[in-house]
């Protein structure tokens, strides 16, 4: 027997900006006691802000109720394909929170700092000898802005070679994810797509007939967005450096390979990390990541400032390569997701990062062998670190599309996978379920998944109607992105 | 170190029993595919410790930074805040802090609702049309804006209004060479041509000084410019909204509103823009709808979505307005609710304390006998001195006498910045290291 | 259209100890590499224990998702009469965790911990000054442990005026919280309820009838557990005093009158606080808690150890009363929770701590005539800080009971108020909304009583089978202690 | 101070609306019932402060406190334990921290569930059958087991087995007093008597010795009492589980376990008893149970309630088993989370290696010349140190070099004690305090 509870409230509907009454106040703001300087003329001034006017306890609330309309980690597996929902150990945050840390002002004279400066510079040599590139810079705030690094670094080395006019060309292949081309194309270059052989690697023909002397780079992705290793890259990467261009390294995927095999020894010449994926820290609803660049010898005069230095004082400083691209931010990066990535890479070690890529990839192929025969796999063979399936079947005979399957997914408990990318797979369903997953998740998600795939044979409405349990139904993009509504005020032009 | 660790559940049995499902002998032998001749390099990684090693090992690192207690006056860029209480807690909910991108809007409206509310205020406090969830930095966010200005006027070439800030100069000119934009520094609104694709101007400026923005749009468009006003959102608790002022885009940094300096990141960077501009903006933003079907019963709720992705790399790849993906969504979520609680009221309040207090302390230090507290107009927390002594001498007499000093700026071409140090004094700078401070100087003037 | 989720997870059959594997584990402890010392004689020491073995992750989602099936102050309205659930500051919460108050070792020397000792000071001469009772011991654990502390100090007085054979009873009013006669009980004597009166208030004619040489003391809760004042109070006190009584005053519920009238201007001789309610310290699913005694001139040697006295030397030192009735807990009290009420006093001051009562007896009384005509209101009079509703009417006519009301209470999304408490009020309904709740809370927990009211006669199984909405359903509390099961393994004697 | 409060939501317009609504003319109208002589007093109370100043002044007040990071040797009923970095994060959720008694169940699965796993885990710690969900703390815990011990023996005295800690006999003494029970103070069980309820003995003892439980049940149970042990919970990760040894009752102090020692509180008393005794239990105990209908569809689900509340206050009043009401709730669950993220492995090693760093430190004192460590038996983390100059002398020079020595227990009657003082090191200890403690150690000895 069941019935319904009253409807509850639209919570979507009230901002905080809804609520609240004139006058009331979150906090209070000392009052000055001693002498007033007068105010500068008034044509400097406002005259008021409108913003939310709530109780302390009532945005509390307010916030708390959005929290609880939010999935994490905590919540349960996500696995989304690409960017690693692994456990964020809290011992991390709380390192990065000490006051000695979190309270360091960015400008402080480098002997205030040699507490946050030499754990950085630790991390700096970590991230060395893990990724096998000697030199390292840890500036960049998340993937994006590490690529952007890397290839400006091939900018100006190219520049210093006298080559930049030339080289105009980055090769970039389809399966890459959209940061690679729309970096290549922020930092002044064409783009040329490469396409995937049957293999899911690289195609080696079509890169040898594109490599000539307007090619600056490849970027590939390593272990590539389907997975897979890029079989044969050390002799790409021999091809590239023989047609005088530079091979970059995606290195968002390090999970799958920590330990195992290193970028450098491959020959790449530059590659970003992802500390938010790869090594823990919260992904905070999109942020703050950091994307650490590394590189060669060769390419190291070219580093974004700054730079860590040991000097023979034993001081750690801060420095700019001798031609550096320059800075990327203000500051320093995202030191207190440096923080939290130095204290993952020392809570494990290196066994502990060898079992991280170890078990991450066995428990991808243990969900491949779970799901096998119950979704298309369109390159099937053992995988690294994530699977990418295809809904083709389902929507082919049942009319359930991948989004469909996704939905239902949540009904089940889980967060979905990545959808639709990588490009190049059809109604692509990539899924990465990481090491801190213990087996009975990645069983438990594998029987969702069979009851969804049955479901779309037995009943599709209930898919294409899904989520059913979510904190709210399906909602409606088109529309969002049509009339668009940014702020609750909406802008001037309207009020 | 034992076996399983703490972080990854699998255990031997665990291993073994999937490793026959799969049909591997064992784990290595996933890796087949790796060339033989690099797998398993030897690398030279420090041991592994346990948690409480760990925490006593940072603890001690942090620990050899200064003291937060110790005296500290530099600004410029960074600034120590008084952070409302709330906001640490809720952002460290682990619902908001270990999501990411809302790619699945039914479980992700803690996100999205908080990215609008986030877009809601920035609109607010800047006086602009539209805004998305944030960027990088500030710095970034200029660097950004630049390239947005130079899409939109088709100019190639970008002028920076001195003083800014020098790293935000810098981060313009690193992404200026990707994009072959040609940057040129001035310190005058007349040096700007139809070349120019905007003008970037800090407010208040690198030197503390508010700007008067008006005169800046207005020479701006003149020549077909944009203004950029690279604005702090603190200041503009009691400053003239850019938007009211002319400006077509305002970044600035939100950091410091969220939380500690943190050495200067996690940061945030601020965007927001006229609604002309919206289809070019770069980064993230969300937007409001409605369920497609009514969920429960009645009427169809209100839901946030992420919208306008043509722009964005994932679907427009090399013609993306920008590259960026992962943002600094947690650090936007936490300026939201800092702003939030102090309300209008409260910001204003805060906003003039910090006026109050460090026109308080300029005037203290003015009226110790060496001293001079040169202006270049009205400002908000940031002054110069000039003491008895030269500047870098000045700084580190402080420094023994255990006070850390402003930023030494006495290489700048400003004649007021001539052998000076940029100090600051916030709402939140403690009375205690104040009267310290002015008794150093007093003791240093009284010793030469 | 809506199509029914699959089932999802039964939470409460599989406890943390039936998860996780043998082996896993989710903290690690560093290995002593030193000298080993041989470990003692085996017959001392055990073989195993039992416990979970789960991954760190596995451990936090756990604990997490039990989180969310709870019901906080942050959640929503918590009215529940006589517990005072008010907003609770975090800034209370970051002052406790201050390293320097968090570590303090209770042994320490008082030269350090005069940070500590200066504020617990500085509490107590606030309490002393909201009481109008001068002598305090913040010793007590909770209000139940205060007013153990309170009735034997009456017992020490007793002793030492040398008619503690004498007088072997305590008066109780039937209205009085449970704690009131178990304390008594506790304390060695024996209990006479006290009736009330038509007014709500106690029954002078009784009072005066029961006053004999054979009464140790008489407890009274002031405001009453109705919500009314004691009219009269301050007489019946000279009664009491002219009898050779103590007057003992249960103070839960202060925050009706912080800053407006004080126990020890009444003719009170004890009263114990509950600091967790009218202090806003978090209650903690049922603490910790504090409850401070404040006390007249006559009772302050018997206060409870320790109390604090400031030297002549500055420093403040934890001393014992002279006649000390002895310790109640091994060390200082619950100070954490001192810690957080002495943020929350300095946080308001005065004005605010009037502000407090104000706006909570303000609350109360909006409630009540919101919901007048709705429910029987069996003291039918203004009140202070909460309403006593009865739910009679909706029993005799519609068959269904208080119960009911509560239970549905939560499909609405609130909290339900005490029910059944206070005993003399049929069918009672306990409504105490506390002053931080803001007009729109009131009105809407109003609005729904107000619906429930209209379902109890439209619809009355509807509230029968309530919650509906819920993480779970109604639970069998019969069976539950009528064959209990109160661990995981149960007894030895059935393993 | 501004008006409305932050914590009080209510403006002057919304309660001129809802004293409209009341019918009445202000705020102090509504207290008209108030005896008018007595009402609105003068009161003195310190000026209120906002949320930054108040976070100054206590920050500045903790900072009075000794350093966190000075080295202290105390121990005595307080233990620095290493504890997980999950508590904190878990125990600080608001679902958990600001809820109440869970008096309605269906919203109080949370509380309810940890409940039942703390009671669990309480009894495999401690070998017992029944466990509530906490007391107050040890002392307290002891006390109602005494009384509950004199209440199914119908005996009116106990007795207490030295060295036991004095905190804990002297509440068993307050509560004594008021039940009216003799309580006697013993140094062997063979003093025990059949007037006695129960023998109370401490594990280990007070002077950190560890006890055979064993002839001390047998002991108890000759004379028809009951065995009360008072255990460390942590050293119950390797020493015998006292129910194994015979104990009837159980009890202990959960705090450190549960986070830091916090001048001695919040703490928490551990309760458990053999089966027989269930019914006479102070306390809250939660129950397991079902669904009365299935909600979901499918079968009823299983849920956790408070149960056997016949015992309690709220419902049996003056025949209660106790008075308690608000207890311990959340140091319980911080207990719970700790005790289970060790697990049964990690809670041996780490009481290991707290034993095998605390016999490292005491062997090193004793190597000391001038130093003597005497022993009265096998110990896990407390040891008596005698010094080359008397004990307080002792104590005195050590703080003089920023080191907080171990308890003076010189004034105890047990030989060993004579002029010494009770060290405690625990896995916790920092190397570097140990070694700072032995370089003073040296340095008095070398002075004398
Ligand atoms: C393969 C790959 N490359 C690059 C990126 C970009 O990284 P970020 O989001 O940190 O900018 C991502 C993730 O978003 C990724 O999955
Ligand atoms: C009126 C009254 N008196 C006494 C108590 C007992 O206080 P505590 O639960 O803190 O022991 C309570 C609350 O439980 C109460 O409401």
């Amino acid at each position: 027997m069941t019935a319904p509870g009253p409807r509850s409230e639209d919570l979507g509907a009230r901002l905080s900006f809804d609520r609240g009454e004139p006058g009331r106040r979150a906090v209070d703001v000392p009052v000055w006691n001693g002498q007033k300087t007068p105010l500068p003329d008034a044509h400097l001034l406002r005259d008021s802000v409108t913003l939310p006017e709530m109780g302390q306890g009532e945005l509390v609330r307010y916030y708390t109720a959005l929290s609880t309309r939010n999935y994490g980690i905590d919540s349960g597996t996500y696995p989304l394909g690409s960017c690693t929902m692994k456990f964020n150990p809290k011992v991390n945050d709380l390192i990065a929170f000490l006051p000695g840390f979190a309270d360091a002002h960015p400008q402080s004279p480098e002997h205030e700092a040699q507490g946050t400066l030499r754990t950085l510079l630790e991390l700096r040599q970590g991230l060395a000898e893990i990724t096998g590139l000697p030199h390292v810079s840890l500036a960049p705030a998340a993937g994006a802005q590490g690529e952007l690094a890397g290839v400006l670094m091939i900018t100006a080395a190219l520049e210093d070679r006298g080559e930049l006019e030339a080289r105009r060309r980055i090769l970039v292949p389809d399966s890459a994810h959209g940061t690679n081309p729309a970096t290549a194309a922020m930092a002044g270059y064409s783009v040329t797509h490469l396409p995937t052989a049957e293999d899911g690697s690289l195609d080696r023909a079509t890169i040898e007939q594109e490599l000539d002397e307007s090619v600056a780079a490849v970027m590939v992705t390593v272990p590539n967005t389907l997975g897979l290793w890029e079989n044969g890259i050390e002799q790409v990467a021999e091809l590239i450096h023989d047609a005088g261009a530079y091979l970059y390294a995606d290195g968002a995927n390090l999970n799958a390979i920590m330990g195992r095999v290193r970028y450098g020894d491959l020959g790449f010449d530059v590659v970003h990390l992802n500390l938010h994926k790869s090594f823990s820290t919260p992904h905070g609803g999109g942020g703050p990541g950091a994307g650490p660049v590394c590189c060669t010898e060769e390419l190291a005069p070219y580093l974004p400032t700054p730079i860590l230095e040991e000097g023979d004082d034993g001081l750690v400083r801060l420095a700019a390569p001798e031609r550096s691209i320059g800075r990327l931010q203000q500051f320093h990066g995202n030191v207190g997701v440096l923080l939290r990535a130095y204290a993952y890479m020392r809570a494990l070690g290196l066994d502990g990062l060898r079992s991280v890529s170890g078990q991450a990839v066995l428990n991808a192929n243990y969900l491949r062998v779970l799901l096998h025969g119950h979704y298309d796999l369109p390159y099937d063979r053992p995988v690294l670190h994530e699977v990418v399936f295809s809904g083709s079947r389902q929507k082919r005979e049942h009319d359930v599309r991948t989004y469909d399957i996704a939905k239902r997914l949540i009904d089940y408990g889980f967060h979905p996978p990545t959808v639709y990318f990588p490009l190049i797979v059809e109604e692509a369903l990539m899924i990465e379920p990481t090491e801190t997953e213990p087996p009975e998740a990645i069983e438990a998600l594998a029987e969702a998944l069979i009851a969804i795939a049955e479901e779309s044979a037995s009943d599709p409405d209930t898919l294409h109607g899904a989520p059913w349990t979510a904190p709210i139904g399906r909602l409606d993009e088109t529309t969002a992105a049509r009339r668009p509504v940014l702020s609750w005020r909406g802008p001037r032009q309207d009020r | 170190m034992s076996s399983p660790h703490p972080y990854i559940p699998a255990t031997e049995a665990d291993r073994a029993r999937m490793l026959e499902r799969i049909g591997a002998d064992d784990l290595d032998s996933l890796f087949a595919d790796l060339p033989e001749a690099f797998r398993d390099p030897s690398i030279d990684l420090l041991p592994a410790l346990t948690e409480p090693d760990l925490i006593a090992l940072l603890a001690d690192r942090a620990g050899q930074n200064a003291a937060p207690s110790r005296p500290n006056f530099l600004g410029a860029g960074a600034y120590r805040r008084s952070v409302p209480s709330i906001v640490s807690y809720l952002v460290s909910r682990s619902e908001f802090s270990t999501a990411y991108t809302p790619y699945q809007p039914e479980i992700s409206q803690g996100t999205l609702q908080s990215g609008f509310e986030f877009q809601s205020v920035v609109c607010e406090l800047t006086g602009m049309d539209v805004a998305n969830v944030g960027l990088y930095d500030v710095a970034s966010a200029t660097a950004e804006a630049c390239l947005m200005a130079s899409r939109t006027t088709k100019r190639q070439a970008v002028c920076l209004l001195e003083p800014i800030h020098p790293g935000t100069a810098d981060v313009v000119n690193t992404y200026a060479r990707g994009a072959g934009l040609r940057v040129d520094a001035v310190s005058m609104a007349e040096e700007l041509s139809d070349e120019h694709a905007c003008l970037v101007a800090q407010q208040p400026d690198f030197l503390g000084t508010i700007v008067d923005l008006e005169p800046l749009a207005n020479a701006a468009h003149e020549v077909g410019a944009l203004l950029v006003a690279v604005a702090d959102p603190f200041a503009l608790g009691m400053l003239k909204a850019p938007g009211d002022a002319g400006a077509d885009i305002v970044t600035g940094e939100g950091r410091d509103l969220a939380g500690a300096p943190a050495f200067g990141g996690p940061s945030l960077g601020l965007f927001a823009a006229g609604l002309p501009y919206l289809r070019q903006m770069p980064g993230r933003i969300v937007g409001r709808t409605k369920e497609l079907h009514p969920s429960d019963g009645g009427k169809a709720r209100t839901g946030y979505v992420l919208t306008l992705q043509a722009r964005e790399q994932f679907i427009r790849r090399e013609r993306a307005t920008s590259n960026v993906s992962t943002a600094q969504a947690l650090i936007a979520l936490g300026f939201t609710i800092a702003v939030q609680a102090l309300g209008p009221h409260g910001l204003r309040e805060s906003a003039e304390l910090c006026y109050q207090r460090a026109h308080d302390a300029a005037r203290r230090i003015a009226a110790i006998s060496g001293y001079k507290v040169p202006e270049r107009g009205p400002w908000v927390q940031e002054f110069l001195v000039r003491g008895p002594v030269p500047a870098a001498n000045l700084s580190s007499e402080l420094s023994e006498r255990g006070i850390t000093a402003g930023l030494d700026v006495s290489d700048r071409p400003e004649p007021e910045a001539h052998n000076a140090l940029l100090f600051c004094v916030t709402e939140a700078t403690p009375d205690s290291h104040i009267d310290a401070l002015i008794e150093a100087l007093a003791s240093i003037g009284d010793e030469v």
